[in-house]
């Protein structure tokens, strides 16, 4: 199997467990909350019923908000092809390095937000508004985690990351721990879930990423939902490749791709399970409470970084 | 005569100039203003002579002569008519009250001799310490128009300051050229006319000689926002 | 003497020839062809003559004007012609645009004098060689570009943002003129090739940057001293202001890197200059962003963005210059190559953000947000090209800004350890700002489409808003398609950058960038970072069209109907959220910076708890107008005031002060 | 020698021919007449004397060098454009009754005389003859100002005349103290007062003597150069005397005195071989930019405003010859020559502009640009001119005056910055309310005549771009012979 062909299996794979995903997390919090939930399924079942349902739109809604959802969908594609999730030197690693991928995901958002406000409605408006200012304090943490990453690695290509932190033997780096940390707080306010924005709820005044989806219907809606959901599997698999990459598979031959996809799987449904338990175990934050949150995530970066000059230089 | 009995006429005369220099800011009635400023005029007009004869410099004769007839007798005359024609009487300092004005003066001179000082020792002429007393009495002048209400009394200061200057160029330099001479002597004069001149516009606009007044036209241009 | 500075001259001599022509020309159509056709001229030849100065390398040339002992020296070396280029790729595209947007003024005399003078005046200074010629030239640009800012003097915002704008030129200008004068003093010629070669003590060098630091940032608009900015940028006529703040605010970045790091010995500067530059920078970018989200004028939106720009380039040279010191002459040619990037893709589409910023005006009549709305229905073509910039000025993907941020994150994250701990501790803090900048910045210009292009019309001035003609539309198409071009295509543009930190540093990074080929960016070496526009352009093109094929059976048409809004079908305009509304989140974050003052009044005619109307406005105050200009304003006026009672007194007093002085000219000297 | 008593006569002629000249067209033409045959003399004379480097006239009374034959052009040349400017504005005055035709009469006459005067104190080689020029202009510009009559004006005149003679007195005693130590060396004839002999012999002069003459000189001649503090009654003069005078008075007047102060500077310091001229005068231009500029921003009237800017620029001047070095020199002749095209020329326009608005309230003067396209620009770049903003001459001098202090007397160029910074502020903030917005319904038609104004402007265009050959080293060679006597630190350039 040549590594192009485990390129497209992993960005179909990607495309297809992201449902998956979606419905094993809502799954585990109903398990949580003594609910039988609706199966793992069930987000299968609704993108098929979507695809079929016909699309309304407002008389005076433009272009914007016709092709946002094809340009939202393949943003986010994009970046997850770009993530190696088993074979850790994919040919398109090299198109896009951590903070590009930032920047592919800063670009789906951007035509979201615009969509949200095409209709004029008051919903959408807040949408946008919230979700922009939001992502825009989650920016510099992000970036400063990716910073701590990059200093020990000397580079922000993914597969060098992957590579340098397996080749170098376990030990507990506390600039690491601190960077893991930012990672996983930005990945739940990037992803909407419940400490920031609650994904199941309808509840207008709430709602940040639903609002902006609001009106949306038919196969657009299906697509804008397969979107978030590729998102949330994205930010796993990056979360796994960078903090824990053992087991992917250097060659491309049969058996090192399916002890990968094994290894992976299994990890990245830990990962899932521990933002449930986490989901289920908090309430939704204050909405003017978020920038503390977000600070606090900054914060707690830009001690790995001082933690790395302090500690770890001179080690 | 000998040359010692000229130096001492000169210097006599210096000292002359120095008391009308103070008679002048002492004054509070008008027209003795005007006595000590036609005396002043011919003590000019008798050093001159003086230092014509002691020095045989004809040119001099001629301006002894111009002093005399110009500041001795033509503008004591004008000032006097032009007094008589807008009957001004009484003179009042607005800036200090007359002893200060005296201390200050006296304050002046000592100054003046001690800035001529370094210079006495080398000039040769018979008029030794005259240059002193010279710059004290335009000093003098000058105080004397600052502290004056009236537009006349400060014409006078301003007529005494030229005086000083005429006897600066006498006992100092025993009289500057002729073509200077006339040239200063002229200019005077013109100063003279154009007062004249204007102490009737003065009057008619302002009816009244008080400077202060005139200033008040000026200030108003200035009021503040 | 090479083609290129023939080249150029021939720019300067078309736009003199501009400037000349309205004394000939008399009526209006015939003054805006001839304006929109030489300056397009100069415009053309100006990008070529860079074009061939940075491949065919400069040249030097004295004209015989000037004072007698000290002619004009011109040079057109990498530096001069990059500049060039960027003054030609958004002169072309406005010049064309400006045809289109004068045709209805009638007095066009003093603009068609004056904009050929400022683009003279840009030139000029460009390609001068000596401190005369640069200063004549430099203030020839303030005074023409006074003179645009006042042109429409009727209404008194412009001749009050006319007056602070020509006080804050020309104080740069002394400025300026101190640093020329103390590179002068030591280098015994006005000559910039004398002053190269002078050695300078550390004190005097310093002193010379401080002096040309704060002079050229006055006129580029770095934070303390950026209040002039968004008051005059927004007052003039859209074309002006597209050239102002495309071009003019490089020119001055082009005099502090042609100070700052070509004549005083290039490369080794002190290490506190950089940490200056950087902590300007960075506090730039973050301070134009953050008052550009609470603007309602479009224009002076855009205005203060320019100074959030400004702020990245000087990011990135304030990192040049700290590797420069610590002996990373790859890393520093690195940063200046992403400073200079972002200086053209700056250029371009914030002049295409003005120039669609004109077009709205010019058909709405408006500049205030809160009035327009759905515009995308009316003037299309202006949308889609203004969405063109809104993406490349919030560094997304396949544009151009991202390039420019991307080298400069990379610059930053590649800087190895740097002096003590307060330096590895601001470069990454700057990194982070830079980031925080960007993602403002996309957030600000979702604000901008959304409210001006998006959602209903929010006024009757907006329903009647009408498309522009074709000379606008292909005036605006041309940055666009430079701005694709430029996103897509860095590894063919940054050799021809590249020349510049050949000039600079004698650092060069053509052979990493085309180490794997003309598709892959690579700055220094593949395994540290590596970024391809195309690969991710054609994916996405590639993933958009199989998705819009397969989710297309066969005849299933789109049903349009009212908007859902939740079941509350009777939404009106005034329920949308508009400008201020959109920034209210970040209003209460930052509101320790704003200090916003809110006014509100409800009207309650019937009862206590039933309002008539509710009047609620907000207005945010730029910190440097308040807490700088004004004082200073002040404080003036206050001595001039206590001078004014001086000459109120009588003749007496001034008598006296007569008598005075002599008596103490007297005491003291003898 | 024919040419220079031909200078000198033609205004005197002129002068007394106008005061007999009833009829107020003919005078007015007669008065540009002898303006125009002034400057042809004046420009035929520095032909011959730049030729020979220095000309004696009528056995030593006269003397031309390099110095004064360019300020005796530039004197005709601005007299001559104010004769024509002078023609519409005084028939405009006229029709308003604001003066009648005995008073223009006066008016024709003083206005040649005090050319006269002019032409005679930069010709003359005597400094006691130098003295008479200067009290005989003086007195001739006191009718001149008074000669509206109004209440204000008399005040004004009053002020100018007591201030200025009192200046006056003093700097004859001072040449009465030159006189005093010249007749020890140089004997007692004329020979004793002329600056030729004077400068061969300076060493020999007493110090002691000189630097006291050199204060009473300093303050006289700098009263009526406008120097703070004794400059207060130059507004007053120009705030109160037809817009004419005005342009002369600020554009020659001060001109004549820093000229005399320049020479007793030279005289001085050959005597005293220290740089104590060099520092008193540069003290004092420092204390007059301060008080210039910061004054400029609480004027009420136009013209006071822009009296304000005369002692400005009088300021810089005497700095930049404080300095005393070569190119410090060049700079201030070079400012001399642009200060006075550019003052006169806004002068000119001020002028207009107050006719156009009939009054000289800053405040009440308004949209100038859109009342009269001519007046408007032309006040707009005239300020722009004297503000010190390229391409126009005065930049080129204030930037080398710059760098002259920073040679010599680094620490003074912040004052330096600031004043001019200050200044340009104040100008600008009157210029603008008035020449932009909309015109107000009180503004009059009135006949303009702006041709002065352009040449001046061009000219003064044509000083910053390229200085022409021939007059870049005439000021090398005045600049050579100011500096060749002062022993300051030797001149480069």
């Amino acid at each position: 199997m040549s590594s192009a062909s485990v390129q497209i299996i992993q960005a179909v794979m990607l495309l297809l467990f992201a449902p998956l995903a979606a419905g094993f997390i809502s799954t585990c919090k109903a398990r949580l909350q003594n609910r039988r939930g609706a199966g793992v399924l069930q987000p299968w079942r609704n993108l098929r019923k979507l695809f079929k349902k016909e699309v309304v739109m407002a008389h005076h809604a433009s272009w914007v908000f016709r092709f946002a959802p094809y340009i939202v969908f393949t943003a986010t594609l994009m970046a997850a092809s770009v993530v190696p999730a088993l074979l850790v030197d994919t040919p398109l690693s090299l198109t896009a390095d951590v903070i590009a991928l930032v920047a592919l995901l800063a670009l789906a958002r951007f035509f979201l937000a615009l969509a949200g406000m095409d209709i004029g409605t008051a919903f959408g408006g807040m949408g946008a508004s919230r979700e922009m200012t939001f992502s825009a304090l989650a920016e510099p943490a992000m970036l400063m985690s990716i910073f701590v990453l990059s200093l020990s690695a000397h580079s922000t290509n993914l597969t060098t990351m992957i590579t340098h932190t397996i080749n170098t033997p376990f030990a507990l780096h506390p600039s690491l721990a601190f960077a893991m940390v930012a990672m996983v707080m930005i990945a739940v306010a990037e992803n909407g879930r419940i400490p920031i924005d609650n994904p199941t709820t309808h509840l207008e005044l709430t709602m940040i990423h639903e609002a902006m989806i609001l009106e949306y219907s038919g196969r657009h809606l299906a697509l804008l939902e397969w979107a978030a959901m590729v998102k949330l599997l994205l930010f796993s698999t990056l979360i796994v490749d960078l903090f824990m990459p053992w087991g992917m598979t250097a060659q491309a031959d049969l058996t090192g791709v399916a002890i990968a996809l094994g290894l992976w799987m299994v990890k990245v449904a830990g990962l899932l399970f521990v933002l449930a338990l986490f989901e289920t175990s908090m309430a939704k934050l204050r909405l003017f409470e978020v920038p503390e949150y977000l600070s606090g995530a900054f914060v707690i970066s830009f001690l790995g970084l001082l933690s790395y000059y302090m500690l770890e230089v001179g080690a | 005569m000998s040359a010692i009995l000229i130096q001492q006429l000169v210097d006599g005369f210096a000292a002359l100039m120095l008391l009308t220099s103070f008679a002048l800011l002492a004054q509070h009635r008008m027209l003795s203003v005007l006595h000590w400023f036609a005396g002043q005029g011919l003590l000019l007009a008798a050093t001159a002579a003086i230092v014509a004869y002691g020095t045989d410099n004809e040119e001099l004769y001629i301006s002894a002569l111009m002093a005399l007839l110009l500041k001795g007798m033509l503008l004591p005359w004008l000032l006097r008519r032009v007094i008589r024609q807008l009957h001004v009487h009484r003179e009042v300092e607005p800036l200090m009250n007359s002893s200060m004005t005296m201390l200050v003066a006296l304050g002046v001179t000592l100054f003046s001799f001690h800035i001529i000082q370094p210079i006495e020792k080398t000039s040769l002429l018979m008029t030794r310490d005259s240059m002193a007393i010279a710059t004290a009495c335009v000093l003098l002048g000058m105080l004397m128009m600052i502290t004056r209400k009236k537009a006349i009394t400060q014409v006078i200061g301003f007529l005494a300051v030229e005086n000083a200057l005429f006897f600066a160029a006498i006992g100092a330099t025993n009289g500057m050229p002729l073509v200077v001479e006339i040239g200063i002597a002229f200019d005077v004069l013109i100063a003279a006319l154009i007062f004249g001149l204007f102490f009737f516009q003065i009057r008619t606009t302002f009816d009244s000689l008080e400077v202060d007044t005139m200033n008040a036209h000026l200030i108003h241009k200035d009021d503040d926002e | 003497m090479n083609t290129a500075i023939i080249l150029a001259l021939a720019a300067c001599s078309m736009a003199l020839i501009a400037a000349l022509a309205p004394l000939l020309l008399r009526q209006p159509v015939a003054q805006r062809t001839g304006l929109s056709l030489l300056l397009a001229a100069s415009g053309l030849l100006a990008m070529i003559a860079g074009i061939c100065g940075l491949i065919l390398g400069g040249d030097t040339l004295i004209l015989p004007l000037g004072l007698p002992w000290m002619p004009m020296h011109v040079r057109l070396d990498a530096l001069a012609s990059f500049f060039c280029l960027v003054i030609g790729s958004l002169l072309l595209p406005v010049a064309i645009y400006s045809q289109g947007y004068l045709r209805d003024e009638t007095r066009l005399t003093s603009l068609a004098i004056f904009m050929p003078l400022f683009v003279l005046g840009m030139l000029g200074v460009v390609l001068s060689d000596d401190a005369f010629t640069f200063m004549l030239f430099w203030e020839l640009m303030s005074v023409s570009s006074y003179f645009l800012v006042t042109f429409k003097h009727e209404n008194l915002e412009n001749r009050k943002a006319g007056f602070i704008y020509l006080l804050m030129a020309h104080m740069a200008g002394l400025l300026i003129l101190g640093s020329f004068a103390v590179l002068y003093a030591a280098a015994g010629s006005f000559e910039f090739s004398a002053m190269r070669e002078a050695a300078i003590s550390p004190f005097w060098a310093s002193a010379a940057f401080l002096l040309a630091g704060f002079g050229f940032g006055t006129k580029a608009g770095v934070v303390p001293l950026h209040g002039w900015l968004p008051e005059a940028h927004p007052v003039a006529p859209s074309n002006v202001s597209a050239l102002m703040s495309g071009i003019m605010l490089k020119v001055a970045i082009f005099g502090f890197i042609r100070v700052c790091w070509d004549l005083m010995g290039s490369g080794d500067f002190q290490w506190w200059w950089g940490a200056l530059v950087l902590a300007a920078g960075s506090s730039s970018a973050i301070t134009g962003v953050l008052m550009a989200l609470q603007q309602h004028d479009l224009k002076r939106l855009l205005a203060y963005h320019s100074i959030e720009n400004i702020g990245i380039i000087l990011i990135g040279l304030g990192l040049s210059m700290l590797l420069a010191h610590f002996g990373h002459p790859m890393l520093a040619a690195l940063g200046l190559v992403a400073a200079l990037y972002h200086t053209i893709n700056h250029a371009l589409f914030k002049g295409l953000l003005f120039m669609g910023a004109g077009a709205v005006l010019h058909s709405t009549g408006t500049r205030d947000m809160e009035s327009m709305g759905g515009l995308i229905h009316r003037m299309p073509w202006t949308a889609a090209l203004f969405l063109v910039a809104c993406l490349s000025i919030s560094a997304l993907p396949p544009f151009n800004g991202f390039v420019s941020e991307w080298l400069t994150f990379q610059t930053a994250l590649m800087a190895p350890q740097m002096g003590g701990a307060l330096l590895t501790a601001i470069v990454p803090f700057s990194a982070a700002m830079l980031a925080l900048a960007g993602a403002l910045a996309a957030t600000c210009f979702v604000k901008v489409f959304g409210v001006v292009f998006l959602g209903h019309a929010r006024s009757e001035v907006a329903t009647s808003a009408h498309e522009v003609d074709n000379w606008m539309k292909v005036g605006m198409a041309i940055p666009a398609v430079f701005c694709l071009l430029l996103g897509l295509l860095p590894v063919l543009f940054i050799p021809l950058m590249d020349r510049v930190p050949q000039l600079l540093l004698h650092a060069s990074l053509a052979d990493s960038i085309h180490a794997h080929g003309w598709l892959w960016l690579t700055p220094i070496d593949v395994a540290h970072s590596s970024y391809s526009a195309p690969i991710v352009l054609i994916g996405m093109l590639v993933l958009g069209g199989l998705a819009f094929w397969l989710l297309h059976p066969k005849g299933r048409t789109i049903r349009r109907s009212v908007m859902w809004s939740c079941g509350n079908p009777h939404v009106n305009a005034r329920m949308q959220y508009n400008a201020t509304s959109f920034s209210q989140p970040l209003r209460r974050i930052f509101a320790g910076i704003y200090r916003a003052e809110e006014e509100l009044h409800i009207e309650r005619s019937r009862h206590k708890l039933l309002a008539d109307s509710v009047h609620y406005a907000v207005h945010v105050g730029d910190m440097a107008v308040q807490y700088l200009y004004q004082p200073i304003g002040k404080l003036t006026l206050y001595i001039a005031k206590l001078l004014q009672h001086e000459h109120q007194r009588g003749i007496h007093a001034y008598l006296a002060y007569t008598f005075i002085t002599i008596l103490f000219l007297l005491a003291v000297y003898i | 020698m024919n040419l220079f008593l031909a200078t000198l006569l033609s205004p005197l002629l002129g002068g007394l021919l106008l005061a007999l000249i009833n009829n107020p067209r003919l005078a007015a033409r007669l008065n540009v007449v002898t303006g125009i045959s002034t400057f042809i003399f004046s420009v035929l004379l520095a032909l011959e004397v730049l030729g020979v480097k220095s000309v004696d006239a009528m056995d030593g009374w006269f003397h031309l060098d390099a110095y004064n034959v360019f300020l005796v052009v530039l004197t005709a040349f601005v007299g001559m454009t104010t004769t024509i400017f002078s023609g519409p504005y005084m028939r405009h005055e006229l029709e308003n009754g604001r003066v009648n035709e005995r008073r223009l009469r006066l008016y024709h006459s003083m206005f040649q005389l005090f050319q006269f005067g002019m032409l005679l104190g930069f010709t003359t080689n005597n400094i006691g003859v130098l003295w008479v020029s200067l009290e005989l202009a003086t007195l001739a510009t006191v009718l001149l100002v008074s000669l509206y009559r109004t209440p204000a004006s008399i005040a004004a005149a009053w002020k100018y005349f007591i201030l200025c003679g009192m200046g006056i007195a003093l700097a004859l005693f001072g040449t009465v103290l030159v006189f005093f130590t010249s007749s020890a060396v140089l004997g007692h004839g004329n020979e004793a007062l002329n600056w030729t002999a004077l400068y061969a012999h300076a060493a020999q002069l007493d110090p002691a003597v000189m630097s006291i003459a050199f204060c009473f000189l300093m303050v006289g001649y700098g009263t009526k150069v406008g120097l703070a503090p004794m400059h207060a009654w130059l507004p007053d003069a120009h705030g109160e005397g037809p817009t004419p005078v005005s342009a002369v008075l600020s554009g020659l007047l001060l001109n004549l005195a820093l000229y005399a102060l320049v020479r007793c500077k030279m005289l001085v310091d050959g005597s005293t071989g220290t740089e104590m001229a060099g520092h008193i005068m540069m003290g004092f231009g420092l204390l007059s930019l301060a008080v210039s500029a910061l004054s400029l921003h609480k004027q009420r009237d136009i013209k006071r405003m822009f009296s304000f800017s005369s002692i400005e620029h009088m300021a810089l001047m005497t700095f930049a010859f404080g300095i005393g070095t070569s190119l410090a020199t060049f700079a201030a002749l070079l400012h001399m020559t642009v200060h006075s095209l550019v003052k006169s020329a806004i002068f000119f326009t001020v002028g207009h502009a107050a006719q156009a608005m009939g009054t000289q309230k800053m405040a009440e003067i308004r949209g100038l640009i859109r009342h009269h396209p001519g007046i408007g620009w032309g006040l707009l770049v005239g300020v722009a001119a004297i503000a010190g903003f390229p391409p126009f001459g005065v930049f080129t001098s204030e930037f080398l005056i710059f760098t002259a202090a920073l040679e010599s007397y680094p620490w003074t160029t912040v004052p330096l910055l600031l004043g001019l910074l200050v200044a340009m502020a104040g100008l600008f903030r009157f210029v603008q309310p008035m020449v932009y917005g909309e015109t107000p319904d009180y503004a009059k038609h009135v006949h303009v005549n702006m041709t002065p104004v352009y040449i001046h402007l061009s000219l003064a265009l044509l000083l910053g771009l390229a200085i022409p050959g021939f007059l870049a080293d005439w000021y090398h060679q005045a600049a050579a012979l100011i500096t060749m006597v002062a022993p300051s630190a030797g001149g480069n350039a």
